[in-house]
């Protein structure tokens, strides 16, 4: 792979760490899983970077969470996040961003905002959510159903960020158009 | 570049009055950054109409001009910008104040050309309609008309630092502090933007290395590691400067030579 | 691991990056199996000594917990009203011994020993012919970036503030997101320019292919 | 800046031998980027040991001498790059192309100072203990000791460019490609980073607006609008460039006094 690509995607991953500073939102239910500004930063890695690239980045920001880095919000770290009820969220995360990079390759002709916005919310919501419902279910011993329900409580919030992926990926389109490799 | 007749140039020169009020009063002014002492005990008041900075790089000059604007805020000492304490007055200044950066890529905020020119003059109240239209005529006067719909990213760095000098003279500030604001610029562009300065009413603070860009300059302040070493008339302090300059690099030689 | 690299010569700047990496790394396990805020509050009394090592400039950088408080105190509030006030204690003060150990690996080594020290990890991909220098690479610069990042935002605040006197705005984000990309892209040209992921080592010369006429 | 005796450095002038095989031979190159048209049909060798280049702001100054390190490649006609295609040496070419940036915050990659210079010799395939030792060194000697530590987005501007041009000249390349590399440096500064490159012996490109820095050169290029508007020795080039400038400005200064 280029060396190129290879910033580009530790670059997406440097992204989602940022977003992580932003302070995230604890919900006292559902094991506890946080309204978190980083899946904004998921949704744009596929939106900017196409599928694998996209995909990429987001397993090797979990990487160096893994490795112990505090780069999920609220600076936690470590392989013990993996063994919370969040668990299934941060494995639907790079799935989730090779969908959305999948959606915005599959629609060339289409605006930029409005193929960004449906690929995020694809990718970013539906994708994510796929994964992230058993996992809570599985975690914190809770019926799929209540899971699934309880899960209303993130849409609202991850409803804002796909307008937001949507309004970045429009001016970067505009400022940086090289910076759009998912559409080149 | 003596190819231009300078004589237009010094009849220009302005004489300023001593009566006037000051823009800034500096009482025994310091500046500390991470722990560094970057500027110390600076005691002086400025009020002519073009006064020049200079210094060895490393010297200061950009964190003094900083203190101007307000994005720096002194550590010791009282600063008085506009006849306002500067910490009060800082979110006024910008009104008042334009800053052009040394880099330009720390000056561009937005993604266009127009966009980056069209923002000073929202900020002053414009709508969006008409701050946009007086963007496009002012880029056209300066001869960038081509260049308002280009995302700056892809602007060469000499038309980067053309538009950020753009973008804050828009603005026509009362007081316009430039730092190295032409180090890009080619021949033509320099000399256009340079007779602008001359040109315009309004007070011009410059840092440069470069001495041609002091002329019509009444005042040059020569800093050096964070200390005021020089303040006088052009030609008193270039001069000061260049043999202090002549004698360094002749020290420098000789050791060499040994 | 966010905060950068404090100049020193003690103990733990010596102290090899990859043995650091897996104390932090266990120790990151471990406390999550542990509940008692007894052990936590040891664990913290011994990380703030190491910082202590590192003498007053090394304790100046335990300001990293200032921005944390509100966070900290909002989780503490919420395991309050739930009722596990105790256990919300636990979970804070392992926060804040977890971010500070980190905190002191990057503070005390350099991104070269890092990037060396997780070399290792990918050594397996050369069974697949990768280079193994890649993926250690993008770590490296996972870590660069970050600061990086807030570098950026912090010189945009000051464009923004020069024209504006207001410090932040949610205008902001777009651009920043342009400008943060801006700078990856120079980052690529930057290292191209020096010779990218794979060295320049054992290049001796140019391959010169005899053009077809 | 007429202090200095420049005697000894017109002495220093190359003369190059014209059977020597040429580091660089254009082929009707063109460079297209975004859809437009950014340098074309340049037809030229280069061997020279010292070739300056200038031009307008956007004329194609630092995209012609990126194609010099293969940061870009020709998008039409074939570019020969020490006798090797310039797609196929592309990843040898760092080895031997220095390249210095217009922007020292394009050209800086590591926190520190130290860890900067240090890098390029570890590309090399130094140790790391010894590229650091040795970049300690080559930082003393350059009297930049002090600022070793230091994080470089801590510098002054002209400190950056500095230490950017430090980084390339430590890897000692046999090929250096400056683009306009002395922007922010002091007098002194500027007077010893010219000192040094005149003494060097690997061949030097250069871009510059200053055409000071242009002693002892012994070939010029002149782009205009992507193309090579003329080529030749500087006392031609530059004569002619600013004659172009002075015809230029006055022709604009006539326009506006209608
Ligand atoms: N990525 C890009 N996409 C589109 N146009 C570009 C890009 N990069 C540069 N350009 C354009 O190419 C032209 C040449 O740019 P270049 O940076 O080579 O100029 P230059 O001669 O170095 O100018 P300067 O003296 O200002 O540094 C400019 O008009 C610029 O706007
Ligand atoms: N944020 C900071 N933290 C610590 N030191 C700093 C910081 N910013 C600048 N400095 C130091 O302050 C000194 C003065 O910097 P400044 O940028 O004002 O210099 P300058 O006179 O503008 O130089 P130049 O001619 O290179 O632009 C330098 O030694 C620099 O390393
Ligand atoms: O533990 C974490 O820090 C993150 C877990 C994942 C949070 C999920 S992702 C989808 C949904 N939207 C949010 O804002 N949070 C949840
Ligand atoms: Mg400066
Ligand atoms: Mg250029």
């Amino acid at each position: 792979m280029a060396d190129r690509s290879l910033v580009h995607i530790a670059f997406y991953a440097a992204l989602i760490a940022a977003l992580g500073l932003v302070p995230p939102v604890a919900i006292p239910f559902l094991g506890g899983v946080p309204i978190t500004a980083q899946t904004l930063g998921v949704m744009l890695a596929g939106i900017m970077l196409g599928p694998v690239r996209g995909g990429l980045a987001v397993l090797l920001f979990l990487f160096l969470v893994a490795l112990g880095a505090p780069f999920l919000a609220g600076g936690r770290g470590g392989l013990g996040v993996f063994a919370t009820p969040s668990v299934g969220f941060l494995i639907g995360w790079p799935v989730g961003a090779f969908v959305a990079g999948w959606i915005m390759r599959a629609t060339p002709g289409m605006n930029i905002f409005a193929s960004a916005a449906v690929s995020a919310a694809v990718g970013g919501i539906l994708v994510v959510y796929l994964f992230g419902i058993p996992g809570v279910a599985y975690m914190a011993g809770l019926p799929l159903t209540t899971a699934a329900l309880g899960s209303a409580i993130y849409i609202p919030g991850d409803l804002v960020k796909v307008v937001l992926a949507a309004l970045i990926a429009q001016t970067i389109a505009r400022g940086l158009p090289g910076a759009m490799l998912s559409r080149s | 570049m003596a190819i231009w007749s300078r004589k237009n140039r010094q009849e220009k020169m302005r004489v300023c009055d001593p009566q006037a009020d000051p823009f800034a009063v500096f009482d025994d002014v310091s500046l500390k950054l991470g722990g560094k002492q970057i500027l110390s005990g600076l005691t002086l008041s400025l009020r002519e109409d073009r006064i020049g900075v200079i210094g060895l790089n490393g010297s200061g000059k950009s964190s003094f001009v900083r203190l101007l604007n307000g994005l720096r805020q002194p550590t010791a000492g009282s600063l008085t910008l506009f006849g306002a304490d500067a910490a009060s007055a800082a979110p006024e200044l910008p009104r008042h104040v334009g800053f052009v950066f040394q880099n330009p890529d720390h000056q561009a905020i937005f993604p266009t050309v127009e966009e980056e020119i069209a923002f000073g003059l929202t900020q002053l109240g414009l709508d969006r309609r008409a701050s946009r239209e007086k963007a496009l005529e002012f880029l056209a006067i300066h001869g960038c008309g081509q260049l308002a719909g280009m995302p700056i990213a892809e602007l060469s760095e000499g038309q980067k630092q053309l538009i950020c000098i753009l973008s804050v003279l828009v603005m026509e500030p009362r007081l316009l502090v430039l730092d190295e604001p032409m180090t890009s610029l080619d021949m033509l562009a320099t000399r256009k933007i340079r007779d602008k300065l001359l040109s315009l009413p309004q007070k011009i603070v410059m840092v440069s290395h470069d001495f041609s860009h002091f002329e019509g300059f009444e005042r040059v302040l020569w800093l050096e590691d964070g200390c005021l070493r020089a303040d006088g008339s052009p030609y008193e302090v270039l001069r000061a400067f260049e043999a202090d300059i002549a004698r360094r690099s002749g020290v420098k030689l000789e050791l060499a030579a040994l | 691991m966010i905060s950068i690299y404090l100049q020193g010569d003690s103990w733990l700047h010596r102290a090899p990056a990859g043995l650091k990496l897996f104390v932090v790394a266990v120790a990151s396990l471990l406390l999550f199996q542990v509940n008692s805020p007894l052990i936590f509050i040891a664990c913290l009394a011994g990380v703030v000594g190491c910082y202590a090592t590192l003498g007053s400039e090394g304790l100046k950088r335990l300001a990293l917990l200032r921005g944390l408080t509100v966070l900290l105190g909002i989780l503490l509030v919420l395991h309050w009203i739930s009722g596990t006030f105790w256990e919300g204690i636990s979970v804070v003060l392992r926060l804040v011994v977890l971010i500070l150990a980190a905190n002191l690996v990057s503070i005390t080594t350099r991104m070269d020993d890092m990037l060396e020290a997780v070399m290792p990890l990918f050594r397996p991909l050369g069974w697949f012919g990768l280079s193994a220098r890649k993926p250690a690479l993008c770590v490296a610069l996972v870590l660069r970036f970050a600061p990086y990042m807030m570098q950026i935002f912090s010189r945009m605040r000051e464009a923004y503030q020069a024209r504006t006197g207001a410090k932040n705005s949610w205008k902001l984000i777009p651009p920043l997101a342009i400008q943060c990309l801006r700078m990856s892209d120079n980052v690529a040209d930057a290292l191209q320019a020096r010779g990218g992921s794979d060295g320049l080592a054992g290049q001796a010369e140019i391959r010169t292919r005899p053009k077809a006429a």
